[in-house]
Formats: C-alpha cells, structure tokens, sequence
C-alpha cells in the first residue's frame, strides 16, 4: 500500500506512563523538563557540566505513539510534554487569536508543549502536529465543534498561560487542586 | 429513605472475581474487607477512606500505599495490571498489608465488586446524620479528677484545634470557656473523664464523660452560685458556681444527664451559622 | 443510553448547562494524562478532580459529561469554563465506588 | 498581601544544620530539597532565626547611616534598650552626645512619651465599658502573633500609638517648625534593639505610614559610638544639659511601661511561650480583674532583643542601676494631655486586624477535610519530631502533607517501616 496516499486511521499504541521532571538550574536559571519512568526524581541537587539541577516538580504522564491501522505506519510523539487548552490571554498571543478566530466556529486550540530548553531538544513538526490532531478530531463524535493543535512557539509569554494543562501534577500531593 | 452499604467480603473472593494477580498476601483465608474505596487521588482516600477498605486504584506510585496505610485499609489493588514497585511491596509487606493487579479497567472492576455489595436500607436518625457525614473531624482527650497543675489543657488544645479550621472568633470563644468550666467541674468533682470533641461544617459538638460523684439536683446545679466545692478549693480560687450556668449562656444548645455515684455526661452544641 | 435518562434515574446534581447526549460507556480516573490516552469519546468520565484541568482534558475526548463524586465541591472556576466549551459537570454525593454500582445497574456496560 | 519582612535568607550559606527550624516559635520555617521554606505569613519578626542560625543564612534587612544622608537633617531616636549596653557607668547624655559627634544633628529622647503614653492608658482604664484587658502594643511581635495566632484579641490591643512613634511625630513636626524645613527633608531614625521594630516601622500593623523614616540596629551603631563614649569619658566631658534630654525612669527591661500604672490590674509578661499562655488565658476569660497586660516575645523584654549587643541580666542590672542614679521623672503637663486626648492625638488612626495564613482556607468543609487528614497522619507519624524531613514536628509535618506542601515519603520512618 502506498502510504503517501493513505487516508491514514490512527490509534493510539505503546502507550507508556512515568512522570514528566522539571528541574532548574540555580546558578543559570535554566529550565530543563524531560519524561521519565522511574518515580523518584533525584532528590538531591546534582551536576551536569555547568549546570546544577535541582528538582523543581513531577507530574505523572502518559507518553504514546499513533499508528494508522490501515498502513501501519507509526509514529513517535516522543517531543510532546503536554496538551494545553487556551482559554484566556492577553491579545498580544498569537494562539489567543486564533482561540478568538476559532471560537465562532467552535475551534477549541490546544498548545503542544515540548520539552525544555526547546533550542537544544528536538521539537514537533509541523507535520506530527498535524496528525495529533487528526487522531484527536477522528476521535471525537462531536460534529459541533473541533480542534486545533499549535506549537508552543506560538505562545507570547509562556509563564502568563493560565490555559488548561492535561497533566496530573497533584496526584501526590493531598491537596486537592480545586484548592489551590 | 437512607441507605447505608454494608460491604463485608473476603479477600479471597476479591481476588477470585478480579482474577488477581496476588503480589503481597499477608492475609488468611478468612480475611475480609469492609469496603472498597476507588481512586487516584490520595487526598481523598486520607480524607473519607474508611478504615478496613481496600484501595482500588490506578496510581502506581508508593504513595498509594502509604495513603492507604495511613487510612487504615487493609491493601490496594492495582488496575490496568500495573507492576507495582518494589518499594510499595516492600512497604505493604512491611505493614501487613495486601497487594493484588488485575487487568480490569475502573469500571469495570468497580461493577464486579459492586455485586457483593449488601445494601442495607437503614433509617437514621436525623441527629446521627452529621456525625456519619464525611464532614467533620473528631478528636478524643483525658482530663484526670484533681489534677488541677493540667486544668486548661484540654480547653487550649481544643481552642487550637477550632481556630486551625476557621471558626469565627466569637464561636471559639464560647466553646472554650464552656470546655474550660466543663474540665474545671471534672477535675474539681470527678474521678476521670474523656472530652470528645467533633468539629462540623453545621456544628461544634462536645462530649464530657466522667466517672465521679454525679449531680444530684440539676436544676439546683445549674442556679448561679450553687457550688459543692470544698473549701480548700474555694480558696484557691475554684469552685464559685458559675460552672455550668456559665457553659449554658454560652452554649447554644446543652444537655447534662448524671446518675449519682457513677457519673455525669455533658453534651455542649454550638450551631454553625 | 441518554445523558438526561441517567441524570434522572440516579437523580444527580447539574452544575453547567445541559443538552442531551448520547452516552456510551463509563472510564474512571483521576488522572488527565490516563483520560487522554484511555478514555473514549461519548463516555462518562467519573472522577473526584475538579480543577478547571478536567475541561481540558473532557473537552479533547469528547466527553458526554464529567460526574464529580464525593459532593466536592467544584470551583466556579471550572464551571465558567465547561460552560465555555460545552462540557457538561455533573455533580453526586456517592463515592465512585458506589456510583459504578448505580451506573452498571441501569444497564450502562 | 505581601508582607515586609526583617530578612532576607541566603540559601547559599545553608549547609542544613536545621537550626532555625527548632528556634522559630511561630513553626514558619522548612528545609526541603536543600532548601530553607519560608512560610512568610506565619512568621512575626521575633528574629529566633537570626539568632540561632550559626552559618548567618537569614540576613537582617536594616537601613544603614548613610541611607539617611539624603536627609537635610537627621534626628536620632534611641530605644530605651540602647542606655542599657554600655554599663552603668555611662551617663544618658554621653550617649547621647556620642551620636551627635558620628553625625546626627539631634537626638529626640522616648521616655518622655512612654511616660505621657502611660499616663493616657491609666486615663482610659478608668473607663467602665471598655473591653478589658488593654494589652500593649510595644511589641510589634506580639501583634503579629496576635494578628497570626489570636486572631479573637484584636480588639483588646491597645488603640494608643507607641512612644516611639509619639516621639518621631513630635521631633518630626517641632523641628519642621524650628529650623523652617519641610518634613520630608527631616529624617527621623530609630535606633531598634530587633527586627520587628524595624518592620513595625517599614509595614506598620495599625497604620498608613511609620513617622519613622529608617532604623539602624544596636549592634551596628553599637561600635561606631563605643569609641565616642570612650573619648568623652576621658575628656570628662560635661553633660550639655539641653532642653530635649529627660532621663527617664526606665529603659526597656521588662516591666518598665507599668513602672507609671497600678500594679493590682496589670500583668507583665515576657518571651513568646509566656506570652503564649497568657494570651490562651485571656480567650478563655480565665484572668479575672485584669486591666492592663504588658507583653514582650523576648525573653526579659526588649533588652533580649536580637539586635543588642549586652546579655539582658546584664542589661537588666545596668537599668536598675541608671534608674537608682540618674533617674528623674520628665515633667508632665496633665491639662495639656488632657486636651490631646479629646484631640484624638495618641488614638491610631487604624485597627489591629487578624491575618491570613496559608492553612486557613476559605470554607469550613475544606478546611475539615484538611485537618482530617492531618490527624490520620499524624497517628502514623513516629512523633519522634526528628526534623529529618525538614519539618520541626511529627505535627508541622503532618499539616504540611495535608496542605499538600509535603510528601508522605519525605518520612524516613514511613518509609523503612522502622517503627
């Protein structure tokens, strides 16, 4: 089968969970974020070359790949830290305008995040962006609405996005999220 | 009408309908469970879990364990055939705990379990219903008859406690002179007595019970001024009589109940507004 | 089976707006990330998380409705934006344990 | 809100001896993931973790002399405690002396207005409809442990402004006149034997602003005037006798404010455990004719503040002493306090209010629910209160998993089962 002309039918396999670390450098400020299966981050502050990471949080996470049932071709979205919905911002975000574009017509916009520092770890293509969202549209029933997925380069100012993160950070901990 | 779920199976049952893969047993034939509590967030199973439960979950991190350790359940099982980690094993061993892994989704395992479930239809009282309902708190204290170096202790740490919850300034006010007249009446009157104390979203209730001499005449008793203290305690200061007409003006609701020579029982109540 | 059908034989608390859907299926969780990747469009996702998160994570499966269990309390918050995007939350006093029960026993497979 | 606080914590002098989490009276402080926590809106400014920290980690925040040279002219307020650190020996007035030769242009003196102030509470006291026991609000950590703590005595802190503050406003507004200059070119400095004064004067609990423009600590001025006081020692200098210099009859050990008010209805009260109990006894109405209570959070009053350089039974001594020697009451003009009463002139212009901690949350139901997971965990805690998770207490611990700020596993004991 041709697989450039599949009109490809995804589901989701290899489904993999573990936890999603952030830990930061005190000396630069930098931002590391990657997926691990083991529980326990490292909990005592260690070095990487010039770095010094200590852990900032975890989050417990899914990884997975998309396979098409029709031509088996698969996909790794190995780059996708999280699914973030956009729901309010300052309008200066491209993604907000494309939330505000979309919202007559029911486009909901999700942001895939990737991993941090984004300059030194390989990203989403466009092109994975594009079958995320396949896979999620065909999976939805609903005729009334749809979704998008954009990139997190998108997002104007990261640390103001008060949008909807799909991750469980406060699993753990026994306060509720509700609460916080 | 209420119904109340009385749930009581064995583990072994448990296992067999789950078609459970058994990683720590720690449990005889006849052990059973009294209820099954599902989740995935551990704030919860610490806060309305009931002792003697068994935690259905598909958090595989060792904090389940713990939690469901803390709650006093008898073990966890893992849905979705989660390997559970060897330090939760290691931990469920160690505190005679079970841990079983079933391929079963939430659902699914929670529908076959629920069709052990023995439902019970129970009419109760209206005023057992606040204390069954997953809101409220309840702490127990000793007070010991003539121990007048610890009186006050009781009164403080329950002041603490009413203040870490949030009650108005004013409610916690009352509630503490009223302990605090109540635990004078059992240290100056009584042999031994325990405080029980259940903080509500609807009410703060309190009950005092002591082993001691009783009260004769209540209606006497409550009249200001009426004291039967010694005059030894008088002098240091006790016993003027204001004790329990005291509690009543700042209680808004009170109920004393005493067979002399063996005992007098207080019920103080303060409404939450 | 219809959402309003459920909502009346276990008489439960509507806390958005409502329209009617069709449900197929139950998936309890706790856990975005496991609703996201298990969770089926048209089913009723149970849970006790009531952080504005769940409408994230309801919104991108097509949810039919999202049953908060335990009587928790959901923060406006959360409501405001399931109202925004069509995702219904529904609220009952029963523990998930016993919700299943109920569910299952009305003929929800 | 945001609050000021009295220091600043430098993570990188902690090598986690855990000191400060066993000193701090008000359970405010954690150690986690190498890191000192820092629960800002339970602490009150005490300065215990100043004091015990041994690798100097929590870094007073505190102006210094030179801060106030943009001020065309600079008036120095010492607190009573300041006399005390240089033995008995050494006349007020060298002192004072000694701060105008490092560069003040006046020095106001506080006992004045602590006897004036005196007089006004013995005034209101007399009063049969107020809410009693006025309690003092010297201590401005005391107020915050009310505003944290106690939250139902607001009403009873002392609705007077405090002498140093009376006196700041005083030289502040006399000055202006004298020397024709607006008020913000006057800078007013006081001298502040610990870090809630300082923070009295930076985020003031009752009021808009502080008339206090900056505070030096003893400690830092302490050695700047020493060699002064020694050079006028053997200059035998005489004392210039200036109008503003009343020696006043105490100097900020414990007891001093009730020296002016009838000790039958007034209790003292010092160090934060003392107070703690007296302040339990007041909410349960359990001290009875009680009028006035005069509390301080150091042990032995202000003369055990963090920022004084003698040890206070020393200090104490030395206050004795300066009383027996120099001691003379100010002059006091009764008609002329009488009429600032009716002119509102000592009342402060706002309420103590209660504070919001982190563990208060808004609903009883969630706040149940929060205490009732404190408690189950707290059952299984070793109670050994080791501090090895970076708590103080099997109970600070307990709260803090509750309020989701913990993880059960920090608990050694929980995890290896060893008890």
């Amino acid at each position: 089968m041709d697989k450039t002309k599949c009109g490809h039918q995804w589901e989701m396999v290899n489904t993999r969970s573990g936890f999603i670390i952030t830990e930061i450098c005190h000396k630069c400020s930098l931002i590391t974020t990657y997926f691990s299966s083991e529980e326990h981050p490292p909990l005592e502050e260690y070095r990487d070359g010039e770095h010094f990471w200590n852990v900032m949080s975890s989050s417990q996470s899914v990884q997975f790949d998309l396979r098409c049932r029709l031509c088996k071709t698969q996909v790794s979205f190995d780059e996708l830290s999280a699914l973030m919905l956009c729901t309010s911002c300052k309008k200066d975000c491209k993604v907000f305008e494309l939330l505000e574009r979309g919202q007559g017509h029911s486009v909901w916009v999700y942001v895939a995040f990737g991993f941090k520092p984004y300059k030194d770890k390989r990203q989403l293509t466009g092109e994975k962006l594009g079958i995320l969202e396949d896979y999620f549209n065909m999976k939805r029933k609903s005729t009334k609405s749809s979704i998008k997925i954009v990139s997190h380069e998108l997002i104007y100012d990261e640390d103001s996005c008060m949008g909807g993160f799909i991750m469980d950070e406060f699993l753990l901990s026994l306060d509720a999220p509700a609460n916080k | 009408m209420p119904v109340t779920a009385k749930y009581i199976v064995e583990v072994k049952r448990i296992q067999e309908i789950l078609n459970a893969k058994t990683w720590v047993s720690n449990i005889s034939d006849s052990d059973y469970i009294t209820g099954i509590y599902a989740s995935d967030l551990m704030s919860d199973v610490l806060a309305y879990g009931k002792p003697g439960s068994m935690l259905l979950t598909g958090l595989y991190s060792v904090q389940a364990i713990i939690s469901a350790y803390m709650a006093e359940f008898r073990g966890v099982a893992f849905i979705r055939n989660k390997t559970p980690e060897e330090e939760t094993l290691k931990f469920a061993r160690e505190k005679g705990m079970f841990v079983l892994s079933t391929a079963s989704d939430m659902y699914d395992a929670c529908i076959k379990l629920a069709g052990l479930e023995t439902v019970i239809p129970e009419e109760a009282p209206e005023a057992e219903k606040i204390h069954k309902s997953d809101n409220l708190t309840t702490y127990t204290f000793k007070i010991d008859g003539n121990d007048f170096a610890s009186a006050g202790m009781v009164s403080t740490r329950v002041k603490a406690i009413l203040k870490s919850i949030g009650y108005e300034p004013e409610i916690i006010r009352r509630a503490a002179i009223s302990i605090y007249e109540a635990e004078m009446n059992v240290v100056m009157h009584a042999r031994k007595a325990e405080v029980t104390l259940t903080a509500s979203d609807k009410e703060i209730y309190i009950i005092v019970i002591d082993e001691g001499k009783g009260i004769g005449d209540i209606d006497l008793a409550m009249q200001e001024g009426y004291s039967t203290a010694t005059e030894e305690q008088r002098a240091l200061g006790f016993g003027a009589g204001m004790g329990l007409p005291n509690i009543k003006k700042n209680a808004d609701k009170l109920d004393i109940n005493s067979v002399v020579d063996v005992g007098t029982r207080i019920e103080i109540t303060f409404h939450i507004k | 089976m219809k959402l309003k059908d459920i909502i009346g034989s276990l008489s439960l608390n509507v806390l958005t707006n409502l329209d009617d859907k069709e449900v197929t299926g139950v998936y309890i969780s706790d856990m975005l990330s496991d609703v996201m990747s298990n969770a089926k469009a048209g089913n009723l996702w149970v849970t006790i998380q009531t952080h504005k998160n769940i409408v994230a994570a309801a919104n991108l499966i097509d949810i039919s409705a999202v049953i908060v269990t335990q009587g928790t309390r959901v923060p406006e918050e959360t409501i405001d934006l399931a109202n925004r995007y069509n995702v219904i939350i529904i609220s009952t006093n029963d523990s998930t344990f016993a919700l299943s029960g109920k569910l299952y026993q009305i003929g929800i497979k | 809100m945001k609050y000021y606080h009295s220091h600043v914590i430098i993570q990188e002098r902690c090598s986690g001896t855990l000191n400060c989490l066993r000193a701090c009276p008000s359970r405010a402080l954690r150690y986690r993931g190498g890191k000192i926590i820092y629960y800002s809106d339970l602490c009150v400014d005490c300065g215990a973790c100043i004091d015990a920290c041994p690798e100097n980690v929590f870094l007073p925040v505190i102006d210094e002399i030179t801060d106030f040279d943009k001020f065309e002219y600079k008036i120095v307020i010492p607190s009573h405690t300041l006399y005390t650190q240089f033995g008995a020996n050494i006349h007020p007035g060298h002192i004072h002396q000694a701060l105008l030769n490092i560069g003040f242009d006046a020095v106001h003196e506080i006992s004045k207005h602590a006897y004036e102030l005196s007089y006004v509470v013995s005034e209101t006291l007399k009063s049969e409809t107020l809410k009693k026991p006025i309690i003092s609000n010297f201590c401005p950590a005391l107020i915050r442990l009310i505003q944290v703590s106690y939250p139902n005595l607001v009403d009873l802190v002392s609705p007077f402004d405090v002498s140093r503050e009376l006196a700041a406003k005083e030289a502040k507004i006399n000055y202006s006149k004298e020397l024709g200059l607006s008020m913000d070119k006057i800078g007013v400095i006081f001298i502040s034997p610990c870090p809630a004064m300082v923070v009295s004067i930076k985020q003031p609990a009752e009021k808009e602003k502080s008339w206090i423009d900056g505070a030096i600590a003893i400690k830092d001025i302490y050695n700047r005037i020493l060699p002064e006081i020694m050079k006028l020692q053997n200059d035998k200098t005489e004392i210039a006798r200036q109008k503003f210099f009343y020696y006043g009859r105490s100097w900020g050990e414990l007891g001093f404010i009730l020296r002016h008010m009838d000790p039958e209805h007034t209790i003292s009260v010092a160090g934060i455990d003392s107070v703690k109990m007296i302040m339990d006894d007041i909410e349960d109405s359990r001290l009875k004719n009680v009028d006035y209570i005069e509390a301080f959070t150091c042990p032995q009053g202000c003369i055990g503040g963090t920022y004084c350089v003698e040890n206070p039974y020393i200090s104490r001594h030395t206050a004795i002493m300066l009383v027996k020697k120099f001691g003379q009451p100010p002059e006091r003009d009764d008609n002329e306090i009488n009429r600032k009463i009716k002119n509102n002139y000592y009342k402060l212009d706002e309420k103590v209010v209660p504070r919001k901690t982190r563990l208060m949350e808004s609903d009883i139901s969630t706040s149940i629910k929060k205490m009732k997971q404190k408690q189950r965990i707290l059952t299984k805690l070793p109670n050994k209160n080791c501090g090895l998770c970076g708590a103080p207490t099997c109970e600070t611990f307990a709260a803090d998993c509750a309020w989701g700020d913990a993880d059960l596993t920090d608990c050694i004991f929980l995890r290896s089962g060893s008890h």
